[in-house]
């Protein structure tokens, strides 16, 4: 019964796998499994995603770098995953066009096609309360992908845009048929449309057969299974960016705020690891929808000194940046966290900073503060919740 | 001899032409100024009997949050509370008509002629005591109603740079 | 009986989909499955790795850009796949140093680490002979990843090395105990023992829990499933470096070639997919053991003009390099091929050359020809086997 | 103050020491000078029994490849082609034991002796009629046959740059 809740039995290693017996007494004296027709994974690795009934959370603390798995690729939809036939799939695009034009999927794939690696992040990407709190709970709604697809401006070019469009709608073809309004200049900055993720076809709680990328900008607009897209001279003031996606600024309700700003956590040591006195290496995720991550300094002393961390090259813009520093405990208690700088010379707030900018009615989006772990005599490492 | 990638073509090729027709199937979107409603027209008292029928289930029978419950769907109806609400929160009445058009109900969406929806948006603003019991709502009536909250809405200020903001 | 066969069946996948339907009438007017706790892949994309008795090879062509998926990794082992548990998992090193020692899987993840993306290839990974063969079937023993584990030179700073040692041995914990010989100036270079693979704990068919990386090196010398590092002063002259991973050269047999020199392949178009006429995006992978790919070039008159590819950034040593040219096809028959130039000056050579270097017993370790399509006048392509 | 990472230590201390028991364990391999053979012997015809039970099922009864056939195992005794066997090929005596104690037979692979190791090894030898039938194998003989293909090997001589070779 734990074999088979557990493992994930191809016919080739069912053969060699018992029920309730994960290992063989010595593999060095009895042949294993032979190649397959897709890999597996250990049986005493079950990385999951956290699911809720609206999205599911990468388990952050679990990865050892930059991509995220594919199918460990946070999720969130507003009407489940849609079940799409690649073959019948369409991408509509009119509006304030000379031409309006519909492309199948073999049509995208014939472009020009670019590959990048960013991350994806929800804008209500903030979990707090809890001294028991994982990675993933705390912000687990973004994770990294190497996108392949075709520029968006190369199919903009083909349908010649009207010069006087200043927005265009993303529209989804999920059930929730999510639209968001997109300023036309990100369409000519860097705007794809992806058809693949870490080097095979996307995956279908990721967009499947394409989505709208738009590197460094909220989680919601990044349209997946995108069916259509509207060329226009206003925003529609979707409900994704009206109800939702907004969020209070002192007397003012934000919208359309686009750019994710720069952030990081440590994810080792962090719940619900343990550490020994000596030498640790702390390390970490940093990101920015702005740019390239210049910077990112790690306080182990409840933030009265800061010590740069060595980046984990190539740096690239608008993506996951993992640091690392490296670090003597002595077995005191005391506080770790990080601060990431990026190319704008933006450095991540403490939720006080937050809070002065925004208001105390601060919501839960864009909420990108500095988060520290309390690393107890005993070596476990809790959460420090902060109150807002 | 060596020579580089040739200059992108004027067009590729890739594609075809979309019809109205095609268009227009799609093309269900619904702006502030009007642009994209439909022909039809819905009144409150039609609202209220879809709004039982096909909403309240899921939103509750008044639309409004009850304490210590957890419903399907969020609150549609201002209550006592900070609730963000249609009533409180919602900037354009063309919003509703687009929004429920779409994805309402959750377990049918798409499912909604477009007297049903512009009924439900009748009645919806009528409890949230924006509009008269008495409005009817179509294409020309709906983008004119003024929505409470649209006056706190700003554009993203953050201008990028070290300011936190 | 068709959906059980292909459908990646998730428990909240299985409820929407009805056996025997693979996609439901309209998407948007049907909510989908919730968020779930491993992703899946579309029941339209079954990619898959082809296998032998002693390996499998990675479906480059239907592959988009330069991370393999791990499932899809090629696989070359000896005696199958170990299953090893990591909490019982050792690497011993002893042999020429101060102080032999034994280091858990634990103690490896301590360590200062190190993420650096790169290819492995295997060094038969050369096939031909018949029109109808696809990338894989030719070259699909190569795969790249992102690897993140611990520099074996921090191991051996630690163990104190002998500066007398000149090779070791690494040995593999499966029922092959695999071992090889390496020079110990690969190991004060760039050598890694690698626990994680594209972000999670590395799979079992690469070697869970941990094993040698030689980024550039011939992919037996990575031995996986790493159980025991012996320092010495002399090579061991295993059997895999003496009756396997030598070859012909003119009238004596070459040993201990290392390095993999550089290679090139079009993936798209190559067979079977088809083309139209008009304007096409000739894609590949292009890659060296010895450093950076500078160049590739791509003919399509059948090798008569060359013209300068691009190469997607960030540009990374030993990595598979992604290329495209944009190629307007006139509807004639013709042949395109690449070859790729690396920082060293090394130029990807043809066939001929290869023989003219090494004789006509040629063999099948280290064969990195430029290799071209057919492109026929009805759009298919046909791969060109050249007799050796 | 911003201060950048500490200097290495010059010890983690991470792991733990080995002893040589645990090491003797696991050191199974064997050098051409012959360091790491154990103690014991074998001779020509307990090789062939050996063989007989253990290995010809897989690798054919005289060893020998059979014209169009695909056996499980690879042929190990030279014959009238060129294929590239023991007699042939190899390059030193010592491999043909630390491969066969380490990895054969292929579905019981470490369950040799030693002894029946050395038999293994007297056997295939004088089957490639590089040893005589009553040469006995043992650590000291072993390491001094002189393989026929030894003289062909060379090490790699590539040299990197721009030359193909
Ligand atoms: C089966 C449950 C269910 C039914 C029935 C249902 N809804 Fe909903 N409704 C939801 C859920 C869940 C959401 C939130 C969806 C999301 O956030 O993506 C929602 C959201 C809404 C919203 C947006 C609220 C906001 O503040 O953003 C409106 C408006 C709405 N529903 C109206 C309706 C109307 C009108 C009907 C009937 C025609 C209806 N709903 C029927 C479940 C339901
Ligand atoms: C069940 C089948 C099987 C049995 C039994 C078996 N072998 Fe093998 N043998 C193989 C296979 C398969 C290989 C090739 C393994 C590889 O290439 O990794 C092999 C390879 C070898 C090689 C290396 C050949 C070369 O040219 O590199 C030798 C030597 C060898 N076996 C000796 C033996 C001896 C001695 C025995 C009996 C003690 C034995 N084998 C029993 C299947 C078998
Ligand atoms: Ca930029
Ligand atoms: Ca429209
Ligand atoms: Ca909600
Ligand atoms: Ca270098
Ligand atoms: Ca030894
Ligand atoms: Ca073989
Ligand atoms: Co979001
Ligand atoms: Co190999």
């Amino acid at each position: 019964a734990l074999a088979t809740a557990i493992l994930p039995v191809t016919s080739a290693f069912a053969k060699y796998v018992q029920i309730g017996v994960l290992t063989v007494p010595d593999p060095t004296k009895q042949p294993g499994p032979l190649p397959g027709k897709v890999g597996t994974r250990s049986p005493f690795e079950v990385p999951v995603k956290k699911p809720s009934d609206i999205s599911s959370r990468s388990p952050l603390q679990d990865l050892y770098s930059t991509i995220t798995p594919s199918d460990l690729h946070f999720e969130r939809h507003h009407a489940g995953v849609p079940a799409i036939d690649p073959n019948q799939y369409e991408l509509l695009i009119h509006g304030m066009v000379d031409r309006p034009m519909k492309f199948s999927l073999h049509d995208l794939k014939r472009f020009p096609s670019v590959t990048r690696t960013c991350f994806i992040e929800c804008a209500g990407n903030f979990r707090t309360g809890k001294e028991d709190m994982t990675v993933q709970e705390i912000l687990g709604l973004t994770s990294q992908s190497e996108w392949t697809g075709v520029m968006l401006s190369t199919l903009f070019r083909e349908l010649r845009v009207d010069p006087k469009a200043t927005w265009f709608l993303a529209e989804g073809g999920d059930a929730a048929v999510l639209t968001r309004s997109i300023p036309m200049h990100k369409a000519w900055d860097d705007a794809m449309i992806a058809y693949a993720q870490n080097g095979e076809a996307i995956r279908p709680e990721q967009g499947y057969p394409a989505r709208l990328l738009l590197p460094g900008w909220e989680g919601n607009t990044n349209v997946k299974w995108l069916r259509r897209i509207e060329i226009s001279d206003a925003p529609y003031f979707t409900r994704e960016e009206t109800s939702k996606y907004t969020y209070p600024v002192k007397d003012k309700i934000r919208m359309f705020s686009f750019e994710m700003d720069a952030r990081s956590i440590i994810t080792y040591p962090s719940f619900p690891q343990k550490v020994e006195r000596g030498w640790i290496e702390i390390r970490g995720l940093a990101w920015s929808g702005r740019g390239k991550v210049i910077k990112v300094e790690v306080s182990t002393d409840a933030g009265k000194n800061w010590n740069e961390a060595r980046l984990q090259g190539p740096v690239l813009e608008k993506a996951h940046t993992y640091f690392r520093y490296l670090w003597q405990w002595n077995g005191a208690e005391t506080e770790i966290m990080s601060r990431v700088t990026d190319e704008t010379g933006y450095t991540q707030p403490t939720l006080k900073q937050l809070i002065d900018a925004r208001g105390k009615d601060i919501g839960g989006y864009h909420m990108n503060p500095v988060t520290a772990w309390r690393v107890k005599r005993d070596g476990s490492v809790l959460f420090k919740p902060e109150k807002h | 001899p060596v020579k580089t990638e040739p200059q992108w073509p004027k067009t590729f090729g890739y594609g075809k032409t979309a019809t109205q027709q095609e268009i227009a199937k799609l093309d269900i979107d619904v702006r502030p100024d009007g642009k994209g409603l439909p022909a039809g027209s819905g009144n409150v008292p039609n609202g209220a009997i879809i709004y039982a029928n096909k909403c309240a289930a899921c939103h509750a029978a008044d639309g409004k949050e009850i304490k210590g419950v957890k419903l399907p769907g969020p609150p549609l109806v201002i209550g006592d509370g900070k609730t963000k609400t249609i009533g409180n929160y919602w900037p354009y009445a063309t919003t509703l008509f687009d929004y429920v058009r779409r994805a309402m109900p959750y377990n049918a969406p798409g499912s909604l002629t477009n007297d049903e929806v512009y009924s439900l948006c009748a009645w919806l603003l009528n409890q949230n005591k924006i509009t008269t019991a008495s409005q009817v709502m179509n294409a020309h009536t709906l983008p004119q109603v003024k929505m409470p909250a649209q006056k706190l809405f700003i554009v993203d200020n953050r201008k990028g740079g070290p300011e936190v903001k």
